[in-house]
């Protein structure tokens, strides 16, 4: 089957900034993403849980893949929002089918 | 004297302050038991539209009282203004940073309409009216708290803009709509409106109440298990002393507005209150860089805990003493 | 006229409808209010039971009637014959493609059981008697319509087979299973049944149905809010007017059935209200070409909204008129 | 005789039971009706919070019985005896490993707090007196089973130790938490508690059982959809034989403790059932090699049903008969 | 500690074809995967998210890890599902422990 | 944009052992993870899905990016808690913003 390269980024990110997220990568051309939600994690600020949030709390998982070459937009995109808040970036290679959605 | 103590007592073993208090536990112990997401947020629904609808009914039935935009405009004031008092208070009396004391003193002007459903439960439980408005007070207290806290922020370091879609996101969220919705659907539709859905809203709504806290006493107990090492004895002290602090300018609001004795304990209990929803998000949108365990260990662990078992026959003793009632 | 008009304002200001106006209102404004899928889904499975219950019920203490297998049957044609009547309608007023008409007029011959559960309570509101097992029709109109929409679609493309496996999906759908389900439950346990637990599935319904039509407004809102670039002033109409005849042709089969007023009024309104959950399912397996924007705006944001305001009190209005109830 | 048959009967077209009964058709014709699992965890709290409440109510109206110790001895008893029967049977009876054996063997000396909640429902429902206090014993028998099933395991291998934290977790698990802090609130709280939130906790129990029940049905459903392949006649056989022992043992010790018609009932009907929630989740953790398959499947698929609707009218008539009552 | 070369291959696709994914790989012998639920996301065909959906609505992304030599057999299998249906396939390198499991 | 090579570790296991395993991950001295809930999946056990589930069932997915040099006492101490237990562990190479975090 015929693949094609392409980057997975997964950005972990609080749940009030998504929408802001998502803006930016809308803003950078991005507008293939899937959102994961996250049920806890622990980082420098410690331990969370999702159970029995009360309000918005909580983070929430953007998985994006793109095409290699707009990768650097889509990092200073997210660069921006994530910059001043908690939250972890992380791209990996990956190939992918159907090559023209992306 | 004699009276508030029993007040405070027959508070204390009421079925909600004895679910909140068996989350608290559970969470200390390191119990698995946890609520859903999902279910708490669906009985914060409930709660919300329960209580504004409730509101509203109340006013079409009641009438509009005149000192109806007074007390908004009162709410307005005493939110803006509760966050300078408790910055200055918290600036005293802790080592906090200048960001955390502002992300606090944020929470503590804005209001928990949880304190505010299980006071309105305790003023019908002993027959006490209240003006039907007094919801929407709440709601008008939530959102000024911020301004004030992101102007002091901005005082101190220079030149913090509040980013546009945030205005938007604070006036505009989920409950306020629902409970300024609801109250206004209440308005419109009346006692007959009332009468469709009241088996609903009304009946199981103590019950309700009861799960709900119990899901509080468990997110406030995890909070104080990993929260407690960041507050020293002054941030801990605050959070007692600040609702006190703000009752007292709450009644004094009350009494100057005219308010019967169940709205004078009202306002009190909103002054006295301290945000756990609405403001935290706001505050990780605006001031990421403020430690979330201190503001919601205070708002959460002590001052919620407080309000609940103390505060509540304390501020209701005031107002009855003050008014007369 | 006037008749009509002061029921559709009594309609206009019930809880109900101004729960959904204020779901779609807060989508609208943007607003981050939402009802988390599980409770979404766990009212809507709180209704089916209710609703199927209450009727099997019905059936256990008025006994079958004759005209039950009339009605069922009748059901199965409007629900096969509506979406070629949509089919036509469509391609004359809009430019939707072949694929996209075909999938719209599947919704139209199907049934919106929110729509069916707010005018029986809308029924019950004014004390009109209608059959119990219409709860039995409304299950029986689900699916046909899909089989029509298939066939469009197959005649133009030639040749378009359905998968086995969806079958056993739409004739086994959770709702379907649910809601005949509860009806045989509530058939067999009768009153002493209903006597066990009314204060369940009767006493809190109306109020569960205000907040589940706050969601369903939030999600119409949604809907309107991405979709609305994607339909043409054409599809828009459609929206309305295809629900006025799905109701004329009702009404007459309401009518040749013999049906109470009642009757002939949720008869009426079945073929009016269009689908949003069985079919845009089932089109997502069978017919993923087509756009689910058009067809779930065209239902959930257009014709939902219309039947739960104008259209219910209008179709009773023409109920009462003809069967002279 | 024929009295037992006519209970069984009349136990079997309850709304409780018929609701189970469509939850397994659903699951077994594999429609995809399903219940949200927040909605299910949802309403096990809520089952949970009534049945403690309730139960903490009784003994404070009826003050502490002098048996309630002895009650709670025998829970014990009971709960780290039976799973000794309930191995040796299984290895006369079936070929399961030791491992297994003992697994199923801890879930049979353990409880099912739904069995329980829809016996003292039957019972209710016939106006049988039963000890406020059943509940705790519940709870008492909840984790003995288990130390139980894990000495069985250490006596065959040699040296399988007890992790340090799976005590607490069994100790402190959700259900027994909830359970007993809620039997506290309601004793503490008494008929005054009961009044404030018996409108939400009382009325409308049944009607969520019955949803609770339908959800029960469908992870059953499934559950043997997956899990009959894994299991011998021997084993099934054992689903069975095993709570009509259980059963048997219940009963003589509710007549030694000299307890009421309904509290030998509840006795018999705790020894009878098995867990599907405690168990299998120290069982995952302290024996992962035992397949889940079986002692789930065997549990909730072959001896919960069993109990629903043969068993509870079964052991009830037995307690008539023995009592006198 | 020993690890050995696999593939990891995520699919996101929408949940009412989740069930004749999944008996796809069945079919093409692939019997190891885990279903994450998706919260929401964005693509050709707009924005969505999960909350308050009524009915079977939304998405799921399954994730898949096996043997490279299988991974041919995976997408075909795949591919035959996703083909006239929205969803993403993409897959990454990834090393795992108990080789025997794969 | 600068990255940084790290390592991202997906660890699928049973919700009644999460703990366990975080725990053992803060004494392997790995304090950033984060946490995802799973809806399903099927492997040697046979399949299985959250929907309905009553008690702790299920499973949950452990998502750790960590430097290259801490994969192997991360890999060690993962592997004492999953050893006896069904479970999957994947390892990816991937890029990270703000290395200073890892
Ligand atoms: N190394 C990591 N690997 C995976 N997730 C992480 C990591 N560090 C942080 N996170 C996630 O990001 C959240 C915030 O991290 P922090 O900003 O370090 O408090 C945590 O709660 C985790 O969900
Ligand atoms: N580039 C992408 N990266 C991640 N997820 C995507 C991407 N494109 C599409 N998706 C997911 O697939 C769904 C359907 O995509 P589409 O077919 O493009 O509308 C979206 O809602 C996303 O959840
Ligand atoms: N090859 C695999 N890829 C992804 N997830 C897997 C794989 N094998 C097993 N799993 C997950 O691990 C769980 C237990 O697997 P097992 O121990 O094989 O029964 C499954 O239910 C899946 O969620
Ligand atoms: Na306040
Ligand atoms: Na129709
Ligand atoms: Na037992």
């Amino acid at each position: 089957m015929q693949t094609h390269k392409a980057k997975r980024v997964e950005i972990t990110i609080e749940a009030v900034m998504q929408n802001r997220l998502t803006d930016a990568l809308h803003g950078a051309g991005v507008t293939g993403y899937t959102i994961l939600p996250v049920l806890g994690g622990s980082g420098r600020s410690g331990d969370w849980t999702r159970e029995g949030q009360i309000g918005r709390a909580g983070m929430v998982q953007v998985v994006c893949i793109i095409r290699p070459d707009r990768l650097d937009g889509l990092l200073d995109a997210a660069f921006g929002v994530v910059e001043r808040h908690i939250g972890v970036v992380c791209v990996t290679d990956c190939d992918v089918l159907r090559a023209e959605r992306f | 004297m004699e009276g508030i103590i029993a007040l405070a007592g027959a508070n204390l073993i009421s079925p909600i302050v004895l679910s909140f208090a068996l989350g608290l536990f559970a969470a200390l112990a390191r119990s698995d038991l946890s609520v859903p997401e999902a279910v708490a947020k669906g009985m914060s629904i409930y709660l919300l539209f329960a209580i504004g609808f409730k509101g509203g009914v109340a006013v079409a039935s009641h009438g509009i009282d005149v000192t109806l935009g007074l007390s908004l405009l009162a709410g307005v004031i005493l939110s803006a203004a509760l966050p300078l008092v408790a910055f200055a208070l918290l600036r005293a009396m802790s080592n906090l940073s200048r960001m955390d004391a502002a992300a606090v003193a944020a929470h503590y002007g804005s209001i928990s309409i949880v304190t505010f459903v299980a006071a309105s439960s305790v003023l019908e439980g002993r027959s006490i009216a209240y003006e039907g408005y007094m919801v929407a007070v709440a709601a008008a207290m939530e959102a000024p708290a911020i301004l004030s806290a992101l102007w002091l922020v901005a005082r101190g370091s220079g030149g913090r803009k509040m980013e546009a879609g945030l205005w938007h996101e604070i006036l505009l969220n989920g409950s306020i709509v629902l409970l300024i919705g609801s109250f206004v659907i209440g308005w419109v539709t009346g006692t007959d409106g009332l009468a469709q859905i009241d088996s609903f809203i009304v009946a199981p709504f103590k019950g309700v109440l009861c799960l709900f806290l119990l899901d509080m006493g468990l997110v406030a107990g995890r909070g104080l298990r990993g929260g407690r090492h960041v507050l020293g004895a002054g941030a801990l002290a605050f959070g007692v002393i600040m609702p006190l602090i703000g009752a007292g300018f709450g009644l004094m609001a009350g009494l100057l507005l005219g308010l019967s004795t169940g709205g004078v304990t009202l306002m009190a209990v909103l002054s006295a209150s301290a945000s756990y929803i609405a403001v935290p998000a706001a505050m990780r949108v605006a001031l990421p860089e403020a430690n979330p365990s201190i503001y919601l260990t205070l708002s959460l662990g002590v001052t919620f805990p407080f309000n609940l078992t103390l505060g509540i026959p304390l501020y209701m003793a005031a107002a009855v003493a003050l008014t007369g009632g």
